[in-house]
């Protein structure tokens, strides 16, 4: 029952290239000339942005890595000071309280904005965290509105679609203002391209985990990879660094290698990690030799592994596409249902972790239902609850108790059943 | 025009107002149902819904407004977990518990995410109902978005046509537009009293007046309202030494009857609020604004509309908007009541704070849950507030 | 004769029972966890022991279970309380098909078929609602735990909580106080707002009778009888409720020392 | 004599402080708050009384706060905490500009004027284990009494930290420390951090600025004293008896409005 501690060529590239965005950053910030614009990874039009040479600034990866770094709770109480409630996404919290205490951090000092772009793709708090920093910095901002999806039919019109478009159009002229220079095709065009062939790779790494046993844990380990696809997406570095890791990963899967000694239980999922006890968390379901296959929160960026690719020959609409429809945050809940029924069926996962976060009520508001469906479904489903960036939240014991109970119980059922598991 | 004379005091029209809002389901807009087949009823969760389409179709648009404080949750906390509002939860009991069965389609807005993902577990819990969410837009600034609107109304007013039968024709838009202002203008000038003589109206009636006309067709609400300006015109009293304020955070899910008594008692006099704040969205007459009722109805949201923390409008500042606002109605404080869990109200209270401190207005914070029974905490909070601002 | 122990830490009392090979009860035990975990499980299984002159070598096998499960350093395996319970039940009443577990910090719902569970849920992070609402109702109230419960059957007019959060549940007490209210009405109040909560989070899992109410909660009357009405069923109760977590281990204890026997 | 009264009718604890019309300290009585609240409050004002060698007939004035206030019929007038605590505190410290009151189920973090008016408070709202019933729990857990936690949590040298919300949750910690074999010593340290903390923390919310006042029973807590005065980072003031700031508060404004009256 361990983990194998594995750091292969992919880890050291994306420490390599973590270091150098972050380090664009600080030069930013300390006045290289390089504007920086703050958006949201909610879908997320980042390839816009390098077409202008516009560095773009995640707040809420700043806010992750600093409650991975166990610094997150000094910055909610410094936002709790001014105000901001204990219920509030204490994403927003971390950020804000960062933002008034000089902005630096122990990976990079993140710049003022030159532009705010809320991209607001499905959560509403979104425009509440640039508004406040719209009033509190008195820098530029840009609304995007994503009509969230909403019919029966589950996509976008083409109504919407027109009217993102025209936004995006607008868009361009404000970085055009910021930037001095007007957009040049070719490089949306290149951004674009080097997007689409990272979308692909990802999505194929994303399949990989269909192998039992999977070679990376789609959950925990995917964390290392979220960060250079937003980061770094649209640039020839991104795209290096997923053809490293499909590479690395495909031998994996050849060898027969896992992040476990021994793949007893896959289960799929839902909700963002609990960044500040994520070694804590990855623990309890580790001394179960259990592997997350799938994960819908590594989705919130852009849902990859169901089809979509950027389009470069269609780089404004296939961008409109990316924020309306593929990605998990503007899709409605029930497409969430729809999107996991998939991950345990084609990716063989034998259960469903809720991982419930006061935070976001994007992800977790009505996930009791989300229990019930799949518990009606047969398929053994275990709700936990604990925060993504606040550390008050999480309760060691209370947790490690849920966990052990329902995989001792998980154990049981596939004995009786005859289920190898 | 000329009043008929009626021999009724405020009282007592607001005392039935009270009782129908305080009754458990909805006997009003189901007899409404029943007298006419091919009627159908939609309910509009908070905060702001475009009625008058729906009203045009033929519907009565009846406003949900939670559980109130005597429907126990039973059902739905298992599908809510317990740091999300209680409206959210009580509105899926409502359903759970058939208290929702004559209701023929709910309609959700794009205000929060709770509100939100409540339209999915709706729509696939309640198959039989038909369940729509409005996309507002957010974008301002961007002239494409009141495009945007008229198509989303449009598609709206398409799909609940399919209830009814009856499509909606420009001039039934109009005409229901017509109605709904005349309702908006009497509830201004009700406002307009309280805030000039707040001893002759409280806000407990004035709010139980307006509450009123999420249960009736807005034409029946007319007269209500009619009859309770008159009868409001006979009332004398004079005023007592309270403070004057003005509240906001309470766009959504309503705090309890009593609890809004209970702050007045505490010796405040509320001379603005945002209490129902979706049927009183518009600061003047939608159909003034085009020929085209679409139109009109689309541009009066982008550009005639309150401001309110489920509105994104970067060209105005929600706190200075409620520092202009508290001296308007020459307010010596604010209170800032939000539902507890409510996230929108709850994040637009830093700015709040901030404004009003540098613009010399006392304020407190207060959270409230309609399922509360007991105030003491609330009042003496309250209390306390006016003691600071009375003793000296 | 072999025997077989299980050994349930819990936050405030340590439960030990002992069984033979026939699955029949030989010893129990109940001390208080105190502030040393490690020394209430040792006092817990020695005075089990003790109680029927077991000798400590002729007990086979030891299962922990509850919070302090970790801590039962003679343990030869560890298992949670949920599927301890369900496994008791099933021996008491093996036609059990839902359990209601409420201890100090958890309200739990198990529902199980032959012994097994097949699905469970527990209160959320909140901990509005267990056996420590009752305590502190107890406590503001300044009555004994083992009284409440019969005083609240004696409620007329049961008053109405505003909240199940155990912090603030007192200061809804004592401005009931401040009214004036009888003590049983408030008792009965508080002991129709935890069962109505309970009966809540059961239905999560089903609501399939025959159900059997297990944990610290258990010994309290009012709350048999107000969980009874609201269900509209009858409750099993063991005499040995308390003892549910201990005797599911020492079932465990019992088959995983038969199956290293056989393997 | 003309005698007022100040009756704080406090969750745990009931308290009269009583005042001569130079606003001089006569006598200063407690006793545990128990229903039927009038009888308490006839008590506790006879024991008041007697120490001040007077009786009922010299009682001029009665100001009553605390949850109870508006129980006790005779009252004159009625205050609500907040006010009678800042009043109280700037009776016995008129330096002072911000006051943290804790009791045994409420805190609070005032900011006063000059002239004792309040100009902000903030009281702890919810999941807050910021108050002296946390304690009192906590010392129960480890087997100590309420009169010994100060001076153990004074001799805490690697203080546990307590990081939930929730007193129900903050209290599983505590068990969990326990059950880890911490010392007193160190959990009651962490414990009072954990308090002073958030105590910090409303008094954020009002902006902190010396003079600060301690007022209520935490008062009484070396250990207390000595967490929220490194937080600060200057010293703080207590009274004697620190319960008494609320009645005495209440006295004085009492005294305050029969003067305007008479004027
Ligand atoms: N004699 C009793 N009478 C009534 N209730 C009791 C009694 N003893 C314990 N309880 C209740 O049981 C709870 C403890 O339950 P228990 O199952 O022992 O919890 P844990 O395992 O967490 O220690 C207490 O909070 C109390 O409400
Ligand atoms: N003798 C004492 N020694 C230490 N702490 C005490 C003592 N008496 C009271 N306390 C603390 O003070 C709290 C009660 O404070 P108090 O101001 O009397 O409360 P309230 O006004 O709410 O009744 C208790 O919860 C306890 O933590
Ligand atoms: S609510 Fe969720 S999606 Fe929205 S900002 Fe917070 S963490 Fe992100
Ligand atoms: S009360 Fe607030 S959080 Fe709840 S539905 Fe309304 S806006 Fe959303
Ligand atoms: S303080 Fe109350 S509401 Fe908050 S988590 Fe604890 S028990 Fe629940």
């Amino acid at each position: 029952m361990a983990e194998i501690q594995y750091q292969g060529r992919l880890h050291h590239l994306q420490k390599e290239l973590m270091a150098e965005y972050y380090a664009a950053l600080t030069a930013s910030a300390h006045g290289s000339g390089v504007p920086a614009a703050y958006l949201l990874i909610g879908g997320n039009p980042v390839e816009l942005l390098r077409a202008f040479d516009i560095l773009p600034v995640f707040p809420e990866v700043n806010a992750l890595q600093i409650a991975v770094k166990k610094q997150s709770l000094p910055y909610i109480q410094a936002a709790e000071f001014m105000g901001y409630s204990s219920d509030n996404c204490a994403y927003v919290k971390a950020d804000i309280g960062l933002y008034f205490a000089g902005r630096k951090t122990p990976f990079a000092t993140i710049p003022e904005p030159s532009l705010l772009l809320c991209n607001y793709v499905g959560c509403n708090v979104y425009m509440d965290w640039f508004g406040h920093l719209a009033e509190y910095t008195g820098r530029p901002t840009f609304q995007l509105d994503i009509p969230f999806i909403r019919t029966q039919a589950g996509a976008p019109s083409k109504g919407d679609v027109e009217y993102v478009m025209r936004q995006l159009e607008r868009l361009v002229e404000r970085c055009e203002e910021i930037t001095g220079r007007k957009l040049d095709e070719d490089r949306l065009r290149e951004s674009v391209r080097l997007s689409s062939l990272t979308g692909e790779l990802w999505s194929k790494i994303k399949h990989l985990t269909k192998h039992a046993p999977a070679p990376y844990d789609a959950y925990f380990d995917s964390v290392t990879m979220m960060a250079p696809l937003y980061c770094l997406r649209g640039t020839a570095q991104g795209l290096a660094f997923f053809e490293t890791a499909y590479a690395e990963m495909t031998e994996r899967v050849a060898a027969g290698q896992g992040p476990l000694e021994a793949e007893r239980f896959r289960f799929v999922i839902e909700g963002p990690p609990p960044w500040p006890h994520l070694r804590t968390f990855r623990d309890m379901f580790t001394r179960w030799n259990a592997v997350a296959v799938a994960s819908t929160y590594s989705t919130v960026g852009g849902l990859w592994e169901f089809g979509f690719t950027h389009d470069p020959d269609r780089p404004m609409e296939s961008i409109a596409c990316h924020l309306l429809e593929w990605n998990l945050t503007n899709r409605n809940f029930l497409q969430r249902y729809q999107q996991i029924e998939r991950y345990l069926s084609e990716w063989q996962a034998h259960a469903l972790v809720i991982h419930s976060v006061k935070s976001c009520r994007l992800f977790s508001a009505g996930q009791g239902d989300m229990r019930e469906y799949f518990a009606k479904l047969g398929v053994p489903t275990l709700l936990i609850e604990s925060d993504l960036e606040d550390p008050r939240y999480f309760s060691e014991a209370q947790m490690r108790n849920r966990i052990d109970a329902f995989f001792e119980s998980a154990g049981h059922r596939s004995i009786a059943q005859g289920a190898a598991l | 025009m000329q009043m008929p004379v009626i021999e009724e005091h405020l009282e007592e029209i607001v005392e039935r107002c009270v009782q129908a809002i305080e009754t458990q389901g909805f006997p009003d807009a189901e007899s409404w149902k029943r007298a006419v087949p091919g009627r159908a009823i939609v309910g509009c969760f908070p905060v702001y819904s475009p009625v008058e389409v729906f009203h045009a179709a033929g519907m009565l648009p009846v406003g949900l407004c939670g559980g109130g404080n005597r429907m126990e949750i039973a059902h739905a906390d298992s599908r809510f977990q317990s740091f999300v509002c209680s409206i959210v939860k009580s509105t899926l009991e409502q359903g759970m518990t058939g208290v929702l069965a004559d209701f023929d389609a709910l309609v959700f807005h794009s205000i929060c995410d709770p509100a939100r993902n409540l339209a999915s577990v709706y729509r696939r819990n309640f198959p039989g109902k038909k369940i729509e969410y409005i996309h507002f837009p957010q974008n301002f600034e961007a002239p494409e978005a009141t495009v945007y609107l008229v198509r989303e109304y449009a598609r709206v007013a398409e799909s609940m046509s399919e209830l009814t039968g009856r499509s909606v024709r420009a001039e039934d838009l109009q005409a229901s537009i017509d109605t709904y202002d005349a309702v908006r203008r009497l509830v201004r000038q009700l406002y307009a009293v309280r805030s000039d003589t707040p001893h002759l109206l409280s806000t407990r009636e004035l709010y139980s007046l307006v509450r009123y006309g999420y249960l009736v067709p807005p034409e029946e609400h007319l007269e209500v309202l009619t009859r309770a300006l008159a009868a409001l015109s006979e009332r004398q009293g004079r005023p007592r030494d309270r403070v004057r304020a003005i509240l906001v955070g309470s766009f959504c899910e309503q705090p309890p009857i009593d609890l809004i008594g209970a702050i007045e008692d505490a010796g405040c006099y509320l001379v603005d609020d945002d209490f129902l704040i979706g049927r009183r969205w518009f600061v003047g007459d939608v159909s003034r604004r085009s020929s085209d009722p679409y139109l009109a109805l689309a541009q009066s949201y982008m550009d005639a509309s309150v401001s309110t923390p489920v509105k994104h409008d970067l060209r105005v500042s929600k706190s200075a908007a409620l520092v202009e606002r508290a001296r308007r109605h020459s307010a010596d404080a604010v209170i800032v009541l939000c539902a507890k869990f409510c996230e929108p109200a709850l994040f637009e209270y830093p700015l709040y704070r901030r404004a009003l401190q540098d613009a010399g207005i006392p304020h407190i914070f207060l959270e409230f849950e309609e399922k509360m029974w007991m105030f003491d905490r609330t009042r003496t909070e309250i209390e306390t507030f006016v003691e600071s601002l009375l003793f000296a | 004769m072999k025997y077989f122990a299980g050994v349930d830490v819990g936050s405030t009392q340590t439960k030990c029972v002992i069984i033979d090979a026939e699955r029949r009860i030989v010893a129990r035990a109940l001390v208080d966890t105190g502030s040393n975990v490690v020394r209430a499980s040792d006092r817990g299984f020695a005075a089990a022991l003790e109680a029927r002159m077991i000798a400590r070598e002729r007990v086979a096998c030891v299962v922990g279970t509850g919070y302090g499960r970790f801590k039962v350093s003679f343990g030869d395996l560890q298992i949670t309380e949920i599927t301890c319970h369900a496994k008791a039940a099933w021996l008491l009443f093996p036609g059990t098909k839902t359990v209601i577990d409420m201890g100090g910090q958890d309200a739990k719902a198990i529902s199980v078929r032959d012994g097994e569970v097949v699905d469970f849920v527990m209160n959320d992070k909140c901990a509005a609602g267990t056996g420590r609402f009752l305590s502190t109702a107890a406590e503001a109230l300044g009555l004994g735990l083992e009284d409440i419960g019969a005083i609240s059957l004696r409620a007329r007019n049961p008053v109405r909580l505003s909240t199940v959060c155990t912090v603030f549940v007192e200061s809804d007490i004592m401005a009931y106080v401040a009214q004036g209210k009888k003590t049983e009405d408030i008792l009965g109040g508080i002991h129709s707002a935890i069962a109505a909560r309970t009966i809540a989070l059961a239905r999560r899992v089903g609501l399939e009778p025959e159900f059997t109410f297990t944990g610290g909660v258990s010994l309290n009357v009012g709350m048999v009888k107000m969980l009874e009405e609201k269900l509209g069923h009858s409750l099993n109760v063991s005499a040995d409720s308390h003892y549910m977590g201990a005797i599911g281990a020492a079932l465990f204890a019992m088959e995983h020392a038969l199956a290293r026997a056989a393997g | 004599m003309e005698i007022i009264a100040g009756v704080d009718v406090g969750s745990r604890s009931t308290k009269v402080a009583l005042i001569d019309r130079s606003g001089r300290l006569l006598a200063f009585t407690m006793m545990r708050t128990r229903p039927p609240l009038i009888e308490l409050v006839d008590h506790a004002l006879d024991e008041a009384l007697e120490r001040a060698g007077a009786d009922r007939t010299c009682l001029r004035y009665i100001a009553t706060t605390g949850f109870g206030r508006s129980s006790y019929p005779e009252r004159d007038l009625q205050l609500t905490d907040v006010t009678a605590a800042a009043h109280g505190a700037a009776g016995l410290f008129p330096g002072t500009r911000c006051v943290i009151d804790i009791g045994a189920q409420s805190s609070r973090a005032i900011k006063i004027e000059p002239s004792g008016r309040v100009s902000e408070f903030k009281s702890n709202d919810k999941c807050a284990a910021g108050a002296g019933g946390f304690v009192e729990r906590a010392a129960r857990y480890l087997e100590t009494t309420l009169e010994a936690v100060g001076d153990l949590s004074m001799r805490g040298e690697a203080p546990v930290t307590i990081s939930s919300v929730c007193a129900v949750l903050a209290e599983s910690e505590i068990i969990n420390h326990v059950s880890q074999g911490e010392s007193a010593e160190n959990i009651l340290r962490g414990v009072h951090n954990s308090l002073a903390e958030r105590a910090l923390l409303l008094l954020k919310r009002v902006g902190v600025e010396p003079e600060v006042t301690l007022v209520g029973g935490m008062g009484r807590q070396a250990g207390m004293l000595r967490a929220l005065e490194e937080l600060v980072g200057f010293q703080l003031n207590v009274a004697r008896d620190p319960e008494m700031a609320n009645a005495f508060g209440a006295a004085l404004l009492a005294k305050r409005r029969i003067e305007k009256s008479a004027a």
